[in-house]
């Protein structure tokens, strides 16, 4: 197997301070192949942003986190040394995630500049470069983000990210706002650039269906922990997690002749304020037993490739 | 552009607006060339013609150095408008970048925040008495003690608003990019916040109009012969039984001046109201 | 099948929003009937009108606009008598409102007040129209929050919402609109901000409460699996027009409108299927372009810009209706295309 | 006579500044406490010292060093003890210790003592022909109190007036009630002198420092006098109806600019004639007050009818003459240096009369600016050198020259003192003979019109108002209020 | 966790309320002694000459430097001790307490008036917003605010006291007189302020009922067939109660020392009044402790008002 371009090991992230202190994301690691698109699923509130801001140091991981691109430790640096590195690691934001008061082709710019790219005459053809290539008009860029519909706004989020020439994108729910026709849209511009482009991406997202279209390899997060990490056709082929189970039978599928999803689950999910002892899903796991609330499941090995965190893994399955 | 054109006609579809813009414009033109126009030289005394009620000459009657009201009022527009605006821009200037330091970096909010929050802790004209008796009486010094006043104000406004913008995706995104902060802060937070200030800048205005007269009235003013329309109406409680034009028409000077101010700001924070976007 | 009453009929409902040039045409002539027990899904995208025409019937359009609604929606009671609900004064219309016709809608963190008890809220509506005193009020409210399968509910009365969960919320909107029995129920995408799991319980149980109880719903939605399986018949609206209306089974195998076949095409798992019966890679299809402005609406289909099959006369000449009362699609297109 | 009892409501135009009739030269503090001390000496209606506390008139050395005074016996304390004149040589000390124009007595004094139980004998070291004036002002006044209750501060308020201290609520009254066993003198009442009697059971001296306040008060009959009103109340007051009667009292006081003799541009003697050449006393005075009656355009400093009326000098008063006043800067090397007028607003004729000159000064060619403070500020500035050239302040019209303006004395702001003045004002100082006396004020004047030290404005009335049913009202610089009652 | 959480988040709140309250006094005290102008001159009158004001000023220990003054001043501060009058010869305590009555009614009368006004008016033209009704109430609102207030008060003297004579020109009344009277002398005053004021009160209980009427839980309301009047008294009203007790804590807190030029305007013997006054004559002590009182009441009103919040709304009280 290749080197990986982001290796993640123990990412922690905490919010508040005192009694307040809620821990969003416990002690996760996975790696990201050069190429992979990484598909990050989870309930809302799961720690997916999170993680996802993390792992570009939009936010702060806790101390003993490890992110690695490319074999460099990005967690020591400070603000100033991140910024070039910032050309190699992009993100896309859930719409809107644009200046209101900045035009398309300003916004666009502003990358090009901060990274010293294209400068000089070049940069007029490069930003139309990119507003075509996410199929937007280059004549598009002298409009502010309000004369834009969704979709185009979410296209011109994409070319932010492309501009600086990334090699890692963070896609954090980039369809949620958008309609259905749009979304196939967009879905169709990220496969189309990944095969153009050779970028590698982590998709965040709470739709299997398109998860299960786009991604190679899926990671299910629940309460800030990993609980299973699987090959796209595996994991949907057949969930090795409870929790991973719930999530695929609870997704209606929009075939009247299918079975209606069932309800798996009880109850919500539990606060992330004080969350269960041992494996954070006991509470509303319907092959619970006593011993699992006694310490944490690791993730572990199974076959092709699939992680699980589950003690009683090997019994269910 | 279009969005301009769009704003502007919302704003002047209602008609008080649109009056509240005439007075001011009126104002404006009348402080600016009323040196050309007036029939009396706001300062020239006569003594003969003291105390006069309005007549055809005087339309507002004379003062008690039998100078000519109306044009002391238009005379006097200049230094009370120029007062209220530069108290407002000043503070507003101030404001801004306090809110906006306290409001982006967490370190600088609490220290910076408190302190604003023991200057609102007195009330603006006491405050404003204390701070002209230190700087003495001039025009310049009463700006300045207004300003003082009114930037913890306009600091609070800010402050909140950059709070939330800072968590916006959009700065989020810049800050991805790698946008560096006073970038960050110029281009990205400070644009989208002038909505809140600006209807801050219109009350502003108002309120140090307002402020001024109060100061006067309590004789820590602008002093001096400077006919601001506060120091007219401060001067003219003496004689106010007798000749109630004097401190009739400053005093209408202010209020409708104030009045239009606040009209504009409502109006430019209606027009800022996501709740009417729908209509437009 | 036997022959249904219609519970609530709509026929021609437009609704203008009213500005100072003139007025904005969002809701065009809709039309649809919901039978007893039955649930009318209607789907569409983003600004098709689907809320604003769920809006006009309750009578609760924002009052920060004004609007004009024109048409007839009529409402049969539980007693068998017939209201227009766009007719009848604003009185009569309160009595109906919340007793006969409730209504759920998507926000569950915003739409209950923050500052009453849950019971109270519940409480309020019972007190209002079954007439009963306050606690034989609260007893029912009682009920309601047990029918909605809320734990400890005796004491989930006093709480505030704050204190409840998004899930739990949105069973408190169920058990406000269901409190008195309505004949009619309105849900405007009541599971669109939940997740998953949570989904599947809010749908079961609305499932469940519709068949005790009878009532008629129409179900307001974009996720179409969730269609697929809540509602027997679907009203597809495009541009503040139903373009389509089609039993549930009909809609997702023979789609009518080529809009409505564009959005089945659009899905990916759709297309995940059809790849392994053909055992090739099928690229997702799309709509190109994006719905039309409603204030730049020219005579033609309203879909004319984006169809991949559309004819001259789309161009200038409104669609008829093609097809029967229960399967037809507003399109010019002859037979299947 | 009026009748007795009753309380009269009496509004001042502010706070007194203290009870201490010694701590402080303002005229408030005086007014108030006059009626709760007396005083060795006192001004009849002529402006005449006469005896109040003291029996008779002091007994003089023939080379007029030694005084003898006699005090009168069986004056009761309010504490209900009798005078004696250990407390008049204690309260004499502490006034010499205290007031400014004690201080000034002080310097003079050899020594002050008590001779048996109710004489005391007084050694000066240089003649003081105004001692007996200094002794009667009621303002720093030379107040008789009680020797066991003078401390600093004072906490008691122990005299022998008509009227004992009762409660003070600082910014709304000092109240003031009879004392019972007052010991009057049995003399006609003659202005502050002669029989007192106190006939109201209360006075509530009211501070209402917005002067309108004060008229519209006084019109609505809330008080029962009114002190200072505006020169613009007049008519309203007249036409107040019956229940109020205005009191006119003219050459009340006089408005007057003091020149800083010391440093800048108005060091230049010739600078300061030119300035006095410039302004129109008339205009400004007529600015200020309006109505004629209200004010008098003279330039003899004292009234006609009183001893030191005297014309010297004034045919440099009130010229107005902008020509001339250029020529004479021009002579005197003037090169449009601005001349700073420092005035305040607390008292808004100075400010009307200030900004009338300014535009006198400007149309002579003068540069002036005004700096208007307020008077806390302009109090202490003035005594900067550096910081002004000219001031405005006034002054109550006093029959004793050497009373005011404090310019004539030393030390005070404008630092006035030159080989002229010396001379001018040790004649008239060492002179003791009344009538030779009011003759050598004239040298005085003239030197102050040819030095232009200070520049008298002119005189203005006084407005007051009372109550008509106030009865046996006298109207007085200080106003008091015994031999005053309220009919029914 | 809520109450425990709760008397955490006030602790916080009093830390923070004394942080402020020590800024204040520094504040206070540069205030007062960077202003030009000497008492001692205003106290010994105008006759005295530059030496007896040197000799007063070491007298009051005003020739020290600021910083031990300032240090002398905050010991006897937190001792209790606010210092003595320069002008009075009296205790500041007992000074400010004298004036705290006057100032206390006109506040309570001027905001329970604004409260009555603005409230009821606030709602009516947020519930007709852009009706007749509103643009009436609006622009007499934004007119209270425009209006000096020296001015609306010389001109109701001019015609309620003057001119009809129903009440007193100005004052508190006798030294001894009856609440009754007080009452009286105190109408015109509250008058005056309680309308200036009201317009902020209109403004604000319009804006926030505004906010609340187009909240999602207000269609809720309406859904279940509720009348206007519950919809806009219960469910709107209950919510506006929060932002409406900010305000009127707020006005209250301002008025404590704000109504100065009202106090002023009718010889009122207040504390505003007396803080014009104290500056006017540079009775630094007076000015130190009033000051800081004024300050420190807004400070407690503030935070009384972050403490019942707690009792109106459940968010804060389980959050
Ligand atoms: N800045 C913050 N301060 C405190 N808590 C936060 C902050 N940001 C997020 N959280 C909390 O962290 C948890 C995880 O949030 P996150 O946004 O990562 O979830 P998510 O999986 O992305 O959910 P969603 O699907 O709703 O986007 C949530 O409980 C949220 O309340
Ligand atoms: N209060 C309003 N004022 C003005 N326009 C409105 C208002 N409410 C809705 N609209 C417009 O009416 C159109 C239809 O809106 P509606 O809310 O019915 O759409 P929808 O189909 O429910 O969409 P969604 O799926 O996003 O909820 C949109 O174009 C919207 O912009
Ligand atoms: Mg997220
Ligand atoms: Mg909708």
């Amino acid at each position: 197997m290749t080197r990986p371009l982001v290796r993640i090991q123990d990412l922690t992230v905490e919010f508040g301070s005192g009694v307040q202190r809620v821990r969003v994301v416990r002690g996760v690691s996975f790696d990201i192949a050069p190429g992979e698109v990484l598909g990050l699923v989870g309930e809302s509130g799961s720690g997916k942003s999170t993680l996802g801001r993390a792992l570009i140091r939009l936010i702060q991981a806790s101390a003993g986190s490890s992110v690695q691109l490319d074999g460099r430790e990005l967690m020591g640096l400070s603000q100033g040394q991140m910024r070039p590195l910032r050309r190699q690691v992009q993100m896309v934001f859930q719409d809107p995630s644009l200046n209101p008061r900045q035009r398309a082709g300003d916004m666009l710019a502003e990358v090009l500049s901060t990274h010293g790219l294209h400068t000089g005459p070049a940069r007029g053809p490069r930003i139309a470069d990119l507003m075509q290539r996410v199929g937007l008009k280059p004549e598009h860029a002298s409009r502010y983000p309000h004369e834009f519909s969704g979709g185009q706004k979410q296209r011109l989020g994409i070319a932010r990210a492309l501009a600086a020439e990334p090699r890692f994108i963070v896609a954090d729910e980039p369809l949620s706002a958008l309609d259905m026709s749009i979304q196939a849209q967009i879905v169709n511009l990220l496969i189309r650039l990944r095969q153009q482009l050779g970028l590698t991406l982590l998709f965040i997202s709470h739709d299997l269906d398109v998860v299960q279209y786009l991604c190679d390899r899926v990671v299910v997060l629940y309460l800030g922990r990993v609980m299973e990490i699987a090959p796209t056709a595996a994991l949907f082929d057949s969930p090795a997690h409870p929790y991973t189970q719930a999530l695929l039978a609870a997704a209606p599928i929009p075939d009247p002749s299918q079975a209606a999803p069932c309800v798996h689950l009880q109850g919500d999910p539990p606060s992330p304020l004080n969350p269960p002892s041992g494996c954070v899903f006991r509470s509303r796991c319907p092959h619970a037993v006593a011993a699992c609330a006694d310490s944490v499941p690791p993730l572990t090995p199974t076959t092709s490739g699939r992680l699980v965190a589950c003690w009683r893994h090997d019994e269910l399955n | 552009m279009a969005e301009w054109r769009v704003a502007l006609r919302t704003l002047f579809a209602r008609r008080v607006v649109l009056i509240a813009l005439v007075l001011l414009a009126l104002m404006l033109l009348m402080a600016a060339i009323s040196q050309w126009v007036l029939p009396h030289d706001p300062m020239t005394m006569k003594i003969s013609q003291r105390l006069r009620a309005p007549n055809w000459s005087h339309w507002s009657g004379t003062d008690e150095l039998g100078r000519d009201i109306t044009s002391r009022i238009f005379y006097g527009a200049r230094y009370s408008l120029a007062i209220g605006a530069g108290t407002a821009l000043l503070a507003v200037m101030l404001g801004t970048v306090l809110g906006l330091l306290a409001g982006f970096f967490k370190a600088l909010d609490a220290p910076l925040m408190r302190g604003v929050d023991a200057m609102m802790a007195f009330p603006d004209i006491l405050l404003g008495i204390a701070l002209v008796s230190i700087l003495g009486a001039s025009p310049s010094n009463v700006v300045l003690a207004l300003t003082i006043v009114y930037t913890p104000r306009v600091a609070r406004v800010v402050r909140a608003s950059t709070l939330v913008i800072r968590e916006l995706p959009y700065v989020e995104a810049a800050r991805a990019v790698g946008v560096s902060t006073p970038r960050l802060l110029g281009v990205h937070i400070l644009p989208n916040l002038m909505s809140p200030v600006l209807v801050q800048l219109s009350f502003i205005f108002a309120y140090a109009l307002l402020a001024e007269a109060g100061l006067s009235f309590l004789g820590v003013g602008v002093g001096a012969e400077i006919p601001t329309w506060g120091t007219m109406v401060a001067a003219s409680t003496q004689h106010a039984d007798r000749a109630v034009w004097t401190l009739f028409f400053p005093g209408m000077a202010i209020m409708l001046t104030a009045l239009s101010l606040q009209i504009l700001g409502d109006g430019v924070r209606d027009l800022l109201d996501p709740r009417l976007k729908g209509s437009t | 099948m036997t022959a249904l009453l219609p519970r609530l009929s709509v026929r021609n409902l437009h609704t203008q929003l009213l500005h100072s040039e003139g007025s904005l045409p969002l809701v065009r002539g809709v039309s649809f009937e919901l039978f007893d027990g039955q649930t009318l899904a209607l789907v569409g995208e983003s600004g098709s009108g689907k809320s604003l025409t769920a809006l006009s019937l309750m009578r609760l359009l924002s009052r920060n606009a004004r609007w004009t609604c024109s048409g007839q929606a009529l409402l049969t009671d539980a007693q068998g008598q017939v209201h227009d609900l766009l007719q009848v004064s604003d009185k009569h219309m309160r009595h109906l409102r919340g007793n006969q016709i409730a209504m759920i809608f998507q926000e569950p963190m915003t739409c209950l007040n923050p500052v009453l008890s849950v019971g109270e809220q519940i409480a309020e509506s019972v007190r209002l129209h079954k007439g009963v005193n306050a606690a034989a009020a609260r007893a029912q409210a009682l009920r309601a929050l047990e029918q909605v399968e809320i734990p400890a509910a005796r004491q989930r009365l006093a709480e505030y919402p704050h204190q409840l969960s998004g899930g739990m919320r949105q069973r408190i909107m169920i058990a406000i609109a269901m409190v008195c029995e309505p004949r009619v129920l309105i849900a405007d995408e009541p599971t669109t901000a939940l997740d998953v799991t949570i989904q599947a319980q809010i749908l079961a149980l609305m499932s469940r409460l519709q068949k005790e109880t009878g009532m008629s719903m129409l179900f307001i939605t974009h996720n179409l699996g969730v269609v697929a399986h809540h509602a027997e018949r679907v009203a597809v609206m495009y541009a503040g027009q139903v373009v389509e209306h089609a039993q549930v089974h009909e809609l997702f195998a023979k789609p009518a409108h080529p809009y409505t076949q564009g959005l089945l095409a659009c899905l990916p798992g759709r297309a995940r299927q059809l790849a392994r019966q053909t055992g090739q890679p099928v690229a997702l299809q799309d709509i190109p372009g994006q719905a039309p402005a409603m204030d730049h609406l020219g005579s033609g289909c309203s879909f004319v810009g984006r169809c991949s099959v559309s004819l001259p006369a789309c161009q200038h000449q409104a669609p008829p209706w093609v097809g029967n009362p229960s399967s037809a699609r507003l399109c010019h297109l002859e037979g299947q295309p | 006579a009026p009748p007795k009892g009753g309380a009269a409501n009496l509004a001042m135009i502010g706070e007194p500044q203290s009870l201490d009739p010694m701590a402080s030269t303002a005229d408030l503090v005086g007014t108030i406490m006059q009626h709760v001390y007396e005083t060795l000496y006192t001004f009849d209606a002529k402006w005449n010292a006469i005896p109040m506390l003291a029996d008779g008139m002091p007994k003089m050395s023939a080379d007029g060093l030694t005084y003898n005074i006699n005090i009168r016996k069986g004056v009761k304390l309010h504490s209900g003890r009798d005078l004696d004149a250990q407390d008049v040589v204690a309260s004499l000390k502490r006034w010499m210790d205290m007031a400014p124009r004690g201080k000034s007595i002080a310097k003079d004094t050899a020594s002050l003592e008590a001779k048996g139980s109710h004489t005391l004998e007084w050694k000066f070291k240089v003649p003081n022909a105004s001692l007996l004036s200094q002794l009667a002002l009621p303002s720093g006044m030379a107040a008789i109190m009680a020797k066991e209750s003078i401390a600093t501060p004072l906490t008691t308020f122990v005299g022998t007036g008509p009227y004992k201290f009762k409660e003070r609520r600082p910014d709304q009254f000092v109240i003031l009630s009879r004392f019972d066993t007052y010991s009057p003198r049995n003399e006609a009442a003659s202005g502050y002198g002669g029989k007192r009697e106190a006939l109201l059971d209360e006075l509530r001296f009211t501070p209402v420092p917005n002067a309108n306040t004060r008229v519209e008060g006084a019109l609505a009959n809330q008080f029962q006098f009114a002190d200072q009103l505006p020169a613009e109340a007049l008519s309203r007051v007249e036409k107040g109806g019956a229940g109020v009667v205005p009191i006119l009292t003219p050459s009340f006081g006089f408005p007057y600019l003091v020149l800083n003799t010391k440093e800048g541009v108005m060091a230049n003697q010739g600078m300061r004639q030119a300035i006095q050449i410039a302004i129109g006393q008339g205009e400004m005075l007529t600015a200020a007050y309006g109505d004629k009656r209200f004010f008098t355009v003279e330039g003899n400093h004292f009234p006609q009818g009183t001893p030191f009326y005297s014309t010297a000098g004034t045919d440099q008063y009130n010229k107005q003459d902008a020509k001339r006043a250029k020529e004479m800067a021009e002579k005197a090397g003037y090169k449009g240096e601005t001349i700073r007028l420092l005035t305040s607003r607390n008292f808004e004729f100075h400010h009307t009369m200030v900004q009338v000159m300014a535009e006198q000064l400007r149309a002579a060619g003068f540069k002036p600016e005004m700096q208007v403070v307020d008077w806390a500020t302009l109090v202490q500035r003035r005594g900067d050198s550096k910081v002004w050239d000219i001031y405005m302040t006034h002054s109550g019209q006093f029959p004793e020259p050497m009373l005011s303006p404090p310019q004539l004395g030393d030390g005070a702001p404008g630092w006035w003192d030159t080989p002229a003045k010396a001379k001018a004002l040790g004649d008239f100082n060492r002179q003791a003979d009344p009538t030779k006396r009011a003759q050598l004020w004239g040298t005085v004047q003239q030197t102050v019109y040819n030095e232009v030290p200070y520049i008298n404005v002119g005189k203005f009335s006084s407005l007051s108002a009372r109550s008509s049913k106030l009865e046996g009202y006298t109207p007085a610089t200080w106003p008091f209020f015994w031999n005053t009652g309220l009919s029914k | 966790m809520s109450w425990a959480s709760l008397g955490r988040t006030l602790l916080g709140r009093l830390g923070g309320m004394l942080v402020v309250l020590s800024l204040v006094s520094v504040l206070v005290f540069l205030l007062t002694r960077l202003a030009s102008g000497d008492p001692m001159a205003l106290l010994l009158g105008d006759q005295a000459s530059l030496q007896d004001i040197a000799e007063a000023r070491q007298r009051f220990g005003l020739d020290q430097s600021l910083f031990t003054q300032y240090l002398l001043w905050l010991g006897e501060v937190l001792k209790g001790n606010l210092g003595q009058s320069i002008f009075l010869q009296m205790p500041v305590s007992q000074v400010l307490l004298d004036r705290a009555e006057p100032t206390a009614w006109l506040a309570i009368f001027s905001v329970a008036l604004a409260m009555l006004i603005g409230v009821p008016c606030g709602i009516a033209s947020a519930v007709w917003r852009g009706r007749w009704v509103d643009q009436c109430v609006s622009t007499l609102a934004m007119l209270g605010a425009s209006m000096p207030s020296f001015w609306m008060g010389l001109m109701v003297i001019q015609l309620l006291a003057v001119g009809a004579g129903w009440f007193p020109v100005s004052g508190y009344g006798d030294p001894n007189a009856d609440w009754l009277t007080r009452l009286h002398h105190l109408m015109l005053p509250a008058l005056v302020l309680g309308t200036l004021n009201s317009a902020l009160i209109i403004r604000f209980t319009r804006a926030s009922m505004l906010d609340i009427l187009s909240e999602d839980y207000i269609r809720t309301a309406r859904s279940k067939g509720l009348t206007e009047s519950t919809v806009v008294l219960k469910h709107a009203l209950r919510n506006a109660l929060v932002p409406i007790l900010t305000v009127l804590g707020l006005t209250l807190a301002l008025m404590v020392g704000g109504a100065v030029v009202t106090e002023t305007v009718f010889n009122l013997p207040g504390l505003g009044n007396l803080v014009v006054r104290a500056v006017l004559r540079r009775d630094y002590p007076v000015i130190q402790g009033a000051l800081l009182v004024i300050a420190g009441v807004y400070v407690v009103i503030n935070f009384t008002i972050d403490v019942l919040y707690v009792f109106v709304d459940p968010r804060v009280r389980h959050g």
